[in-house]
Formats: structure tokens, C-alpha cells, sequence
């Protein structure tokens, strides 16, 4: 028997496979093919305050081994969010939930934290400063360590739920953001959300989103989110949900070799809805071939 | 939704880039015509989402045009060859309601989910009326296939090289005035055309969007309509006239 | 018949296609394979001043479309490229050169330049202050716009021949860099060098790469590469030479619509040793179908 | 080199892990045994280096074990399956250096290219001594090739199970001490092993490295040498004793 079990700051989660925000929507269109509760967690699609409509279409492309999306944080607002889609997920899934938070303010994303901190389903508090479809005065908070820095007090300060904050690969040094959000008094980092990117159609010959650019997810950027969980491994000593490209049990081993306590799967629910629950099954085989009988023992162990 | 193999059987070349493809497989998903499947084809990240043209227990048939390079790998598969396919994905026509004089309106490859269509609804024991426009004549296809159903089929070309000349909207003015009620698939400034015909009490459209899973999990696809944001994938790819904002 | 010729800062190609730098050597191993006077110029391997055996073995990684590298600029230094590989080059090549210029401190790369200046076979210099594979200090001096400048600065004065600056990707905001290059004197500029990345081999639990990290190129990073041309494009009014994951002619015609004026093939050569001569000859369809008679008509068409 | 299509005609396994392909395809590239090949493979970005155990004309032989995602795949592939491939890649070994009494000494999936050397020698009127060493007698497979060449096979097993017990290089120590040449394929500690056999006055090496192209252009591959830095791919895979800096 493989012990799964991870920890994420004071959370016990089953297993380290989690849907991430934005490709698992509420859970529901899963919970139609597969029981849930097979999985650690699950992330649900960004929440900010106003409910929001998103970016025009198209939102979605192509890349080699790859995507980009431009949704741009689609969601009914945090209030419809606690009263419809929480009681929702309560029955399909009766594992820790995490709740990931967008916002455009500082204000905002105090009172999205502070609304779904008084929800007894939140187990994490996951904050995203790092979506690259919405646009707040040019750049994102998690673009500098000030911003970070910044957002992590606010969250900091109206909740006692454990605090994620969601990084973007789209900066020069990943680290030194991991480093404000951790002396600002987050409890955890959530790496990466996506790279900006886009396509253009040859066609048209405009960009292929409406939105011009998108984030880049899926096996692609594998490489890139790895090296970016290891340099910020080194940098705080916080759990780390490593996340980006991961497809298949040995993607989160070596995720978790290279720091992380939990991973995320995003892109690869979409093009395979039994993605998670096939990761989750295939992961006490992967151990017993990596020889380890408690998965939680991988975290960091590239490092040593 | 059901994810399952399908395994091409026979491909069969209809004009100069429109393919009939029959694949065998578990079909038990499909509920209704207008549904569509989403096909993993090798080397691409993205499934590709195909209207279902027919089925039956134990198969489907689809047809494709060859547009891009997702449709030409498909277009260009060897009988034999195993497709990765989530099947029995979107809402589908409703032939319950229907109107009292129902025409199916197709343009181009659009026709393909109005074939199911119109299947489901001789096998109701109706045979409606089929309007489909194409471009020139040379790019019709499954003419005789609609027609065996006992169809009276109206045709338009831009060119006038076939049927009316003019677009098919021209074409359901001119000789179908008595039709009230569309079930309506195509390029988007044809359903909009097809939208304003006035003589329509109603109709469902189907749609296409660029997607990412095809089946609401990522909201790649959502447009606005009446009723607040939809899913094209989900909530549709049919939606009614009245949902329709446009 | 398209006019597939194009422009780079007073040059003239035959057209826009270009081995990238350190994926083509020094032309031999394909000049037994093809005339590489089919192409429009090639960039030689990375030259620094003095001889360089590279880092350690394994230096390449697979990652999904793509590879890592850590090559770590292996060359014979900048006296015995020109005194041996330059001679050899005229045997094989005939067109405008790009000379590849690395280095390790500004009186390094002002020097290789100035020498690289006194043959006549150097078109352009192509200034590499991007490869991830090589570390002075901490940073590259690509990696902010001071030290870009700097560089720049230090080669426009030793040197009459166009300076292509070549970014990395790894920065917030590379329309910054490219910025700061043109404000110091640069006549183009070439993206993008490779995005840091890493893998971890399962069974030994250690990094793939010898040096743990290293670049990640193919078509996995296209679109990124994309990006990145047209924010460059929007910000300088500079030729752009675009470089990562092109590997066809569609590939090419991509990127001249994001805004370059010629494009650079690096891992696809090493996948197909005739990438860039299939390439170069199915422009001409490419073009046509596109209904262009002028390649050189493409470079920022999705801007307009 | 060249870039041709290889076409799988046969494969067969040989033990839990190793198969032998036959592929057929224009080998007119290929010069000296110890040359390899570079495959492409679907969905994989880097091609693929496997050693040439024999070549015809129009054909050649591979002898790969599966060790993970390329090399499974590829081993898996149904007769018919058409590869991307360069043919000729590398120096390969040259069989007019050999000393007096030569040996081949293989260690696992490291006898492929010896066994076309072997062929060489053998149709160079010699009959080389070869030497073998694998994990245990289980892993062992090609004896009965290297047998039909007339070649005296000495084998060595790390558990006894086959021949000697111990190293391949025990082996040759104990019970081949007049050979005073090597050709050596295997995994490194073991080239490291038989470098430092005493008895050899030289030898030629095949190495192994993890490699962008295979035919010389990226630098990926370069060890230090005697003389200078010098690429895997391209001035090896084969190395002479006294070039490595062991
Ligand atoms: C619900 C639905 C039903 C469809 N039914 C059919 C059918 O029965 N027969 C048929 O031939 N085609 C049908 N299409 C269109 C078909 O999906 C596209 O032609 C196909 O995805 C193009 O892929 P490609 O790789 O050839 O083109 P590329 O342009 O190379 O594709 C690039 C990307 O854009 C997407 N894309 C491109 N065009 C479309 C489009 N028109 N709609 C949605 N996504 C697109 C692709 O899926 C892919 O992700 C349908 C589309 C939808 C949404
Ligand atoms: C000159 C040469 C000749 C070879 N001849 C043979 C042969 O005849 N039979 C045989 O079975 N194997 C041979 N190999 C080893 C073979 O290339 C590897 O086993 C194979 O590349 C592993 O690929 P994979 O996808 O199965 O493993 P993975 O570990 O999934 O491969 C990941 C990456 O590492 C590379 N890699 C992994 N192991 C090796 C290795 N040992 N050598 C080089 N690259 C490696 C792969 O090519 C790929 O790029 C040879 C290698 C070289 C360099
Ligand atoms: C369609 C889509 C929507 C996403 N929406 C969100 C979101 O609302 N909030 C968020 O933090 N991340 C969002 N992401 C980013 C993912 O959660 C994840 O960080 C990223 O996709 C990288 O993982 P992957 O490569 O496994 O997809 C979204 C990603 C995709 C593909
Ligand atoms: C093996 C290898 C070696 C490289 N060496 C250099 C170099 O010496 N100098 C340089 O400027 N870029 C170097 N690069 C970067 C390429 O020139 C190019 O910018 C990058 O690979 C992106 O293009 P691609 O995706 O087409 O490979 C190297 C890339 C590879 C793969
Ligand atoms: S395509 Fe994902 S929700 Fe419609
Ligand atoms: S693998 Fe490219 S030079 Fe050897």
C-alpha cells in the first residue's frame, strides 16, 4: 500500500492530484463521470466579486502541445457563488475545497477572501494574482513583489484560512515574488498560472483570441513551471502546489521531486475528462516503481 | 457523454474536400440529432467537435469538410484507424417543437447535423422540408441522401450554377413562404440571415464556437444570450431564436 | 513568382528564412546535405573571446514539442572562428552572415564584435545577451534594460555593421528591453533566446541536465515567441528578426505577420536536417495561398 | 548520412525487454559497422539513436530494449510501421585497426553494434573472440548469432546465473588473457572497466550520450578528449582507448 496522503499547510488532502481553477469548472460537468471524492481537492474556477461575462470569442486556440485561453475570469460573483455553486459542490465532492479568488483591487480581493472564509467548504484560500486575461491599469499584481506582497496582506488580513497565492510565470524571477508573498504571511504558493502568448490567423491575418493574447497551458509549459517550483523551493520554506503541463503520474512525481506538496492539472482535463481520476489511479504504481511507499516523501527530493 | 474508440470503417470523398466517414463504436450516448462528437487526432493538443450526421447502435457517421490541419489528418485516415472520441456532447435539436410548417436550413457542411435531423423526423413519421445552400454547385453534396428520405429539397447557390441563385435565406423567401419554424445550421452570417427571415415564428440554430473541452468545463465558449451566458458545448450547440442575441 | 526577399537594416536576403545560432554550427554537417545558399543567412554558433568546452554532459533534454539544452556556448573562441571556420563558411556559403556574439563582460563583447567587424564576410552582428546557459554573476545582462543597454552601448561603439541585439524571453516585459536596445543604438533585434527550463529524471531523482537548467526551445514556445515579436514590433521601430519554434513555412508567415522582417529556425534543424531548405521552398506556396506577391508585405500585417 | 523512410518488416522479442527489428530502406548511407541510426518517432520532439546491428543493402537490423517512452513505443510498433530515419550517423568502428588477438566485449543491449562488426570481421576472413556480459543468464539474448559466426563466445553474468560470475572484464581477465585489443559497447562503468584492463594495448569504444540532432550540429553531445572537445554523434560514437580521458 502507497500512502497518497499530502499535506498543504495544516490540510490533509488524500492525494496530491488537483483539478486547477478554470478547467473544472464547479465540478459538476465531472461529477456526471466520475465520483469526486477519488481526488485530494479540487480548485474551482476563479471567483471575483461582480459576476463577470468573460472576454469575447474566440477564447480558445491551438499550439503544439499546448493551448491558449483568454476567458478572462467567467464567473457569477462571489455572492451567487456561495449560494448556488457551493451547496452544489457539497454534494458531489466532501473533500477540502479550494477556493481560488480573483480580483481587481485591493478591496476586492479582501472581500472575496472574506465572504468565502465564512464558508465551512473552504479549506484554502487559493489568491490569484497571476490571470493573464484581465487587464487592471496594464500590468497584473503578480507581476512585481510589491503587488504581491500587497494582495497577500489584504487577504492576510481577513481570513484565518490557509493563503495560496497563484503565481505567474511571466516575470523575470519567479523567487523574489515567492519571497514577498511569503513575508507578507502567505501559507502557501500555488506555480504556475499561464504564459502569455498568442496566434495569429493566417487567414484573417489577426490574432486568433479576441482578446489578441493568452495563456499558454498544458504539456508545453512543463519544463518551464518545473524549473519555476524548484527556484521557488530553494527561495521559501512554504508548501508549493506546483502546477502546469502535468498529465500523468509521473508528471507529478516529478513535480513533487522537484518541490512541490500537491499538484495542479488544468489543460489536460479538458482534452481528457478522466485526466485527474486517471493521474490519481496511476500513482501508487508510479511509486512503487520510483521504490516509495509514502508519497509525500518525493517533495523536494531532487534537491538533496 | 460517453468517452470511447471509435474505429473508422469506410471514408468516402463527396466533392473536392467533403468526406463521409462511418466509424464503428459505442454510440450509446447519443440522445439527439444536433449532438456532436470531439475526436483526439494525433500530434494536436485539442480535440476537434464533428456533428453527428447519423447513428445507429453500434456507429455513426460523419461528415467532414477538410479545412485545416486537424480535419485534413482526419479526412485522410485509413479505415481501420482508432479515434480517441468523447460522444454525445451538446443538447441537440428538439424535434418536439417544431412549428406547423418546419424547414431545415443548411449551408455548406451545415447540413451534416440537419441529415440526423431529418432522419429522427421521417422516422416520426414526418418528412420535412430541406433548404440547403452552397456556394456553387460543384460543393453540393448528400443531395440524394436527403432526397431518399422523402424530402422535397430546395437548393440555392451563390453562383446560381444550382437551384435558386442567391442564398438559401433568398431561397426559403422565394419558394418556402409557407415555412414557419427553422431548425437552422451553417456559417454565422447565414444564421443570422436565416434569423430575419420574417416569415419564422421560431427555430433553433446550431453553433459553432472554438473550443476548448466541448463539454463545460472551461468556459471557452460561452456566449451571451437572452438568458445570460451560455456554453455553446453544453447549453448548446442548439439554442433557440429567441435566445439568440442578435 | 513572390518576392520572397526581405531586408534586415540595410541587408538584403534572398529571403527570410535563417538557421538560428548554435543549432546549425558552423553550416559544414548541412552544407554535405544541401547548397546552403538556398537560404537567406545563417547565424553561426555563439562565439565568445576566448575557447569554451561548455558544461557538462547531458546537456540536451526532451520536454513535449520541444528540448532543453545547456550547451553553455561550446566554441573555439572568437581568434580561431575567424581564423578557421570563417575560410571554411566561404567554401559553403556565399550570402550575408550573421555573426552570433556572446560574452562575458562589455570589454568582451565590444572586443569580439570590433574583430568580428574586420571580416567582410560579418552582414550583422547578432549581440546574444540571452543564453540561459552561462552565468556571470546571477543575471544575464538581458535580463534588464540597464544592462542590455550596456552591451548595446559597448558594441554600436567599436563597430559600423547593423547590431542585432538578441533578447530573452525571461523578463516581465521584453518591449522594455527592446526599448532600452534601440534607445542605445541598435539596428534590429533578434527574438527570443530560449525560456529557463528543467526536467528531473525519475529513477536517479536528479535533474536531467548536468547543469540543472537549461533552455527550452522548438514549437512548444511558439506562441510565446509570437507574443513576444508583436509587443516588440508595437514598441520599436526596429527590424525584428523572430526566432522560436518556427518550423514551417506557415510557421514563417506567422511570425512575419506578428512583425518580423525575417525569421531564425533553431531546434527544428536538429530534428530535420533540411527543415530550413524545405522551409525556404515552400514559401512560394505558402505566400500564394495567402495572396501575396511580396513576402516582404507580411512583416506586421495582423497590426493593421 | 541520409534522411530516408524505414519500413518495419519484422520484430521479434528476444527476452523481457529487447527486440530485434528488421526494417527495410535505403542503407546506402551506412559505411562501418558501429554507425547508428536516428528515428523519429510520433509525438516525440528528439529522434531516437539505435545502433545498426547488421545491414543488406536494402535493409538493417536493430536491437533495442525498452527502457522508456521512444524506445517502448518503438518496440511496440506492428510490422509495416514507417519511420523517419537518418541512416549512417557516426564514425563507427574500424576494423583495419585490431591488434593481434582482438576481442568484442558487449555489455547488455551493448553487443548491437559488435554483432556488425563481428559480421565485418568475419567476413573479413577473421573469427573475433566476444566477450558478453549481462545482469543474468535471463538477459542474455543473440548468442546463437554470435555462435553461427564461428565467433568463441565467453560470457560472464553478475549473478552467475550465465558463464562466469562477475564482470565481463573478470572474464576476459580470467579467461582470455592473450586478447590485447578491444571493441567495447556497454554501459560506461563497464568501458571505464575495460580501459583499465592491463592486458589491452588499445581498443576502440562506443559511447553512449544524450543527443539534440545526432549528426553534429548542436554541440549537445561533447566530451573532453585527448584531443580536444570532440561530439558523441558525430567524431565518435566510437572513440580510440588512448582519445578518452578515463
Ligand atoms: C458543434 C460543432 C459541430 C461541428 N460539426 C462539423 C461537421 O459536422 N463537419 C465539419 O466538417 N466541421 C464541423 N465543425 C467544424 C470543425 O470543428 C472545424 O472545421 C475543425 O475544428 C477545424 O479543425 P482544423 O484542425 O481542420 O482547422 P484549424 O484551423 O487548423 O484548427 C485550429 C483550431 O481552431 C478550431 N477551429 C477551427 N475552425 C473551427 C470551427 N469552424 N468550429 C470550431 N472550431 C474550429 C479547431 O478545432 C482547432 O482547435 C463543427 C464545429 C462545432 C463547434
Ligand atoms: C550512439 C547510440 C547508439 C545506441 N544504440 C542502441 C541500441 O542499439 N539499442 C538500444 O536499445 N539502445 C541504444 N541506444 C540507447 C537508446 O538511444 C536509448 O535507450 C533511447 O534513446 C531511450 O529513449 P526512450 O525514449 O526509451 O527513453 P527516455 O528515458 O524516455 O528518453 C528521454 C530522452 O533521453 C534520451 N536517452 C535516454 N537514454 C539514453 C541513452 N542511453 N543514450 C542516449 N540517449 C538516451 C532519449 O533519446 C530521449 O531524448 C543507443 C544510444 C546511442 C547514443
Ligand atoms: C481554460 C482555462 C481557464 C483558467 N482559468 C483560471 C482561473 O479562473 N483562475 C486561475 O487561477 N487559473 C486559471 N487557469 C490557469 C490554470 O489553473 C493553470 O494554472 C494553468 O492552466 C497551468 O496548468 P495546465 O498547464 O495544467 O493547464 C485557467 C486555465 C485554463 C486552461
Ligand atoms: C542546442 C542549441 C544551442 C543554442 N546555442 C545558441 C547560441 O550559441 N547563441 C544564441 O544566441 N542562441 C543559441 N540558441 C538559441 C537559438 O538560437 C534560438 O534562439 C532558440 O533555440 C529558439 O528557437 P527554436 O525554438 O527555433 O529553437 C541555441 C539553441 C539550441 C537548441
Ligand atoms: S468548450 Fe469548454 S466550456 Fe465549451
Ligand atoms: S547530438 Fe548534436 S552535436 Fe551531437
Amino acid at each position: 500500500m502507497v500512502d497518497l496522503r499530502v499535506e498543504l499547510a495544516g490540510t490533509t488532502l488524500k492525494n496530491p492530484v488537483i483539478p486547477a481553477s478554470g478547467t473544472f469548472g464547479y465540478g459538476w460537468e465531472f461529477a456526471e463521470l466520475y465520483d469526486l471524492n477519488v481526488l485530494g481537492s479540487f480548485s474551482f474556477k476563479g471567483t471575483t466579486g461582480a459576476p463577470r461575462v468573460g472576454n469575447p470569442l474566440p477564447r480558445i486556440a491551438e499550439t503544439p502541445a499546448g493551448m491558449l485561453n483568454a476567458v478572462g475570469l467567467q464567473n457569477p460573483g462571489v455572492d451567487a457563488v456561495i449560494a448556488e455553486e457551493l451547496p452544489h459542490i457539497a454534494r458531489i465532492f466532501q473533500g477540502p475545497l479550494i477556493a481560488n479568488v480573483g480580483g481587481f483591487s485591493l478591496e476586492e480581493y479582501a472581500e472575496n477572501c472574506r465572504k468565502l472564509t465564512a464558508c465551512p467548504q473552504t479549506a484554502i484560500l487559493e489568491v490569484n494574482i497571476s490571470c493573464p486575461n484581465v487587464h487592471c491599469g496594464g500590468k497584473n499584481f503578480g507581476s512585481d513583489p510589491t503587488g504581491a506582497a500587497a494582495v497577500t496582506r489584504a487577504v492576510r488580513a481577513v481570513t484565518d484560512k490557509p493563503v495560496f497565492m497563484k503565481l505567474s510565470p511571466n516575470v523575470a524571477d519567479i523567487a523574489e515574488i515567492a519571497r514577498a508573498c511569503a513575508d507578507a504571511g502567505a501559507d502557501g504558493l500555488c506555480l504556475i498560472n499561464t504564459l502569455l502568448g498568442m496566434r495569429i490567423d493566417l487567414k484573417t491575418r489577426r490574432p486568433v483570441l479576441a482578446n489578441r493574447t493568452g495563456g499558454l497551458s498544458g504539456p508545453a509549459v512543463f519544463p518551464v513551471a518545473l524549473r519555476m517550483v524548484w527556484d521557488v523551493f530553494e527561495a521559501v520554506n512554504l508548501p508549493i502546489i506546483g502546477c502546469g503541463g502535468v498529465s500523468s503520474a509521473e508528471d507529478v512525481c516529478e513535480m513533487m521531486l522537484a518541490g512541490a506538496s500537491a499538484v495542479e492539472v488544468g489543460a489536460a482535463n479538458l482534452k481528457d475528462p478522466f485526466a485527474c481520476r486517471t493521474i490519481a489511479a496511476n500513482l501508487p504504481a508510479a511509486c512503487r516503481r520510483l521504490g516509495v511507499t509514502k508519497i509525500s516523501e518525493l517533495t523536494g527530493g531532487a534537491h538533496r | 457523454m460517453e468517452k470511447t474508440i471509435l474505429t473508422l470503417e469506410h471514408i468516402r470523398r463527396l466533392n473536392v474536400d467533403t468526406y463521409e466517414l462511418v466509424l464503428s463504436g459505442d454510440t450509446s450516448a447519443m440522445e439527439r440529432p444536433g449532438q456532436f462528437v470531439n475526436l483526439e487526432l494525433p500530434e494536436l493538443f485539442l480535440r476537434r467537435p464533428v456533428s453527428v450526421a447519423n447513428w445507429t447502435e453500434d456507429g455513426l457517421l460523419l461528415l467532414v469538410r477538410a479545412v485545416g490541419v486537424g480535419t485534413a489528418r482526419l479526412t485522410a485516415a485509413e479505415p481501420g484507424t482508432r479515434f480517441d472520441t468523447l460522444v454525445g456532447l451538446g443538447n441537440g435539436f428538439d424535434p418536439e417543437e417544431r412549428g406547423r410548417e418546419p424547414v431545415l436550413i443548411g449551408g455548406g457542411i451545415g447540413l451534416a447535423p440537419l441529415y440526423a435531423l431529418a432522419r429522427r423526423m421521417t422516422g416520426l413519421g414526418l418528412t420535412p422540408m430541406v433548404a440547403l445552400g452552397f456556394r456553387t454547385g460543384a460543393d453540393a453534396f448528400y443531395l440524394e441522401e436527403f432526397a431518399a428520405l422523402g424530402c422535397s429539397l430546395f437548393l440555392a447557390t451563390e453562383d446560381g450554377s444550382l437551384g435558386t441563385k442567391g442564398f438559401v435565406t433568398d431561397c426559403v423567401r422565394a419558394h418556402i413562404p409557407q415555412a414557419d419554424y427553422a431548425f437552422a445550421c451553417g456559417p454565422t452570417p447565414m444564421l443570422r440571415s436565416v434569423a430575419g427571415l420574417t416569415q419564422l415564428a421560431g427555430g433553433q440554430f446550431s453553433l459553432e464556437a472554438r473550443m476548448g473541452c466541448g463539454f463545460g468545463a472551461c468556459m471557452g465558449c460561452t456566449i451571451e444570450t437572452a438568458g445570460g451566458p451560455k456554453r455553446v458545448c453544453r447549453d448548446g450547440p442548439v439554442f433557440r431564436k429567441e435566445e439568440l442575441k442578435w
